[in-house]
């Protein structure tokens, strides 16, 4: 499969989505951050038991309601309408982030304009311009048991995602343990990205070329592969 | 002791100029619309309350709430964790202008410091922003084996909140999601001032079902059918 | 009236909870400590909206049930079974004592061993034998915005209360404002016990004998006069 | 995620020697007696779990429950606010022989430490205490004038609490002021056990009814007409 192109053979956001749904295990506690993050739900595979957080006050929260059918009283994190599903409940904000902090979700997957190879995040702000917001994402990186990332693997203008040392400023330190890229999967163990998944038609070279950090090998890689038409 | 008060107007007239007041509400979930347009209301007939530091999640949105605070000129300060909205115009320019300070708070953070308030507690450990921006300045110490950032309790004079069912003397409940800030508040402002959907005499609410109890509520306001800021925001209401 | 006997002349447990009582302002949210202090909710005046407070997570009891009439998952700090009045409600312990370290009752009431004209008290223990047992009074000292004692002037074997420097294990430091005594009304100001009521038959010589501290005079004393049958 | 336990003695079962335990109630007030004494049938059994510390806020009454369990010798130490009750024999004797530790808390700061476990902050200042011997040792500090005593989170591995209603996804409501700590160990534990009165099925308690949401919850076991401790006490029950 010669002729990779990075920018056009990558996968799509959903597609990252379904990959890092795969992974939510059976009866856990999850919490998608705003926007990106959140799709992953859509594909949660059949027969598994997920509850979400959202750090608003809400746990065991359902699909989007039809449109008209809102009540914005009933909204999640990203301030979108939501549904409740039987079991669920209400609570204020401490006791929310009291389930952050505290270590009772079992997840959170959060986006990411940059992933240090120590675990390093930087997901709330570009540079030192504009109207700074950061909302719950320094709450979430702390607490859950894996804080993982899905992200497309490169800026829009082709850089690095991947990096050896962010240069944004931080969300938080050490604190993301899997990234689910456009390209690949990646553990991050003792201050190394671990290349776990990649997509078939890419060879190490080109992969390591796009990540600007040592991509280590520990056993064997795995194909990425991810259903073509998720809609 | 009985709390309740007789309009927004009246229950909002006591609030200085230069007062801290917390707003609960998640954006438009559980926003105290009511009381944020009677405090506007009275600014532009007399001048009071200005310089206002307010304190809620968020930092409005569209030409309601908030944003109409901002808009108008009473606000010196926000403290929050995401001055972020569908339409953020009202506290952008300001901010970009230099005309409003912005103290940005993680919201865990910022829930935590003000349950820290109401309970006295004047300083507590949290890992979150620990190695950030957002953490310069502040102590720091390993429990453990994991490094934390130590932060203060986060103090006001007034809190605006919203509930849903009230009594006389200052039970509240609060509906679906809207809940959010709302009893933290209570807890944290050393005035208190609730508009709730329907007062009811003391025994009203099971006394189990009390979200927060009247000891930290000091005014109630029945607003029997309370305006929705999300859908002010969405239908371009401008206050 | 000579002969004033500082042991049969001074005031009963139930005079002294009369006079304190007098003190409780209408609207006022209060928490009564356990055994004597508790009494005080007897001789609440008429026309006087009082809400107790106790901290294991009730706010609004009223009396005791009827003999077999007690819920024992309703009861007080004491463990002594309580009812509720009309606007009652449960929260839990840090909830509870959030309403006590937080500022947010207006008086609390407590018994005590000692108490010395800085204001510290001693009410927990008087050595260090035994089983310690603290309960929520080195809560209850702190965060109520008046911090009051009810007391016999002397103990039993007729050593002085007040004293200059607290003996026995402290509760709090620099806590208490004001202290009803067996024959005496005392507020704490500035490190100094001022006298604000004594009984009729008393000498100023007398009083300040069985104190262990100067008893300062700031404006009038007032006679210290309470009902002669109370039950 | 069905978190259903058969019966009480399943729901003890896997509670190790040298655990600590945070035992929900005050007094009889919300005590999960049939978890207590399953535990204590186990150990008659098996001889486990022995050694354990015992978070609660008493330290036992009659011959029942944590007294019962003090007695029986499973207990190496209790961390308490008032190890006192209408009969404190069986924790009294222990004591004075040397046999059983105690750490005793300030209530308040005992369940703020809880509360602070659970909520991930592993440190905070509280003035309750500053100045007295329960403060020995401890970091002090000023703020706003006022002195101030900083204390840890305490930790456990396992809760055993009483709830009214649950469901079987772990969501609970309490009895009257059978609530006391119950909520907050169900936060703190790394496993936390709750029997009910009342279980079913999700959705059966109003969401925002629910005191401790399931997330806390590790698991749930019907007990339909649970004893309670003051009775026990009264009527002289021995277990």
């Amino acid at each position: 499969m010669a002729g990779f192109n990075i920018m056009e053979d990558k996968l799509s956001n959903a597609q990252i989505a379904w990959r890092a749904a795969q992974d939510i295990e059976d009866g856990s506690y999850v919490n998608l951050g705003i926007g990106f993050p959140e799709m992953i739900a859509k594909f949660q595979p059949e027969g598994r038991d997920v509850t979400y957080h959202t750090e608003n006050g809400v746990l065991g929260f359902g699909k989007a309601p039809a449109e008209g059918e809102e009540d914005w009283d009933l909204i999640n994190a990203g301030k979108k309408a939501i549904t409740l599903n039987p079991g669920a409940s209400f609570f204020h904000h401490a006791d929310s982030f009291s389930m952050v902090r505290g270590g009772h979700l079992d997840l959170a997957v959060l986006g990411a304009y940059q992933i240090a190879q120590n675990g390093d995040l930087a997901n709330w702000r570009v540079g030192s311009k504009g109207v700074p917001a950061v909302g719950g994402a320094m709450d979430l990186v702390h607490g859950a048991k894996r804080v993982a990332v899905v992200t497309d693997h490169v800026t829009k203008d082709g850089k690095p995602k991947l990096v050896e040392t962010c240069t944004f400023p931080l969300t938080g330190v050490g604190c993301v343990t899997r990234v689910y890229t456009s390209l690949a999967v990646i553990d991050i163990e003792d201050g190394k990205f671990i290349l776990r998944e990649k997509l078939p038609g890419l060879s190490m070279e080109e992969l390591q070329a796009v990540t600007g950090a040592t991509l280590h090998i520990d056993g064997d890689v795995a194909d990425l592969i991810v259903p073509e038409d998720l809609s | 002791m009985d709390k309740t008060l007789s309009s927004p107007a009246e229950a909002v007239s006591a609030i200085p100029d230069g007062a801290k007041v917390m707003i609960g509400g998640f954006g438009g979930s559980g926003a105290p619309i009511e009381l944020i347009h009677a405090l506007i209301d009275r600014f532009r007939e007399t001048g009071s309350p200005k310089a206002l530091t307010v304190i809620n999640n968020n930092a409005g949105n569209g030409h309601i709430g908030i944003a109409a605070m901002i808009k108008a000129g009473m606000v010196k300060k926000m403290i929050c964790s995401f001055p972020r909205s569908s339409n953020a115009e009202a506290f952008n320019e300001k901010f970009l202008a230099g005309e409003i300070e912005l103290e940005l708070v993680p919201q865990g953070t910022l829930a935590e410091r003000i349950r820290a308030r109401g309970a006295g507690i004047p300083a507590f450990y949290t890992p979150t922003s620990f190695g950030t921006e957002l953490a310069e300045g502040k102590p720091t110490e390993e429990f453990d084996g994991k490094m934390y950032v130590r932060e203060q309790w986060l103090k006001a004079d007034f809190a605006l909140i919203k509930g849903q069912q009230g009594d006389t003397v200052g039970n509240l409940t609060y509906r679906l999601a809207g809940r959010n800030f709302n009893p933290l508040m209570a807890m944290a402002a050393d005035k208190t001032i609730a508009q709730v959907s329907e007062l009811g005499a003391p025994g009203t609410i099971d006394p189990e079902q009390v979200i927060t109890p009247g000891i930290f509520v000091d005014g109630v306001v029945e607003v029997a059918n309370p305006q929705q800021e999300e859908v002010l925001v969405r239908t371009g209401v401008v206050h």
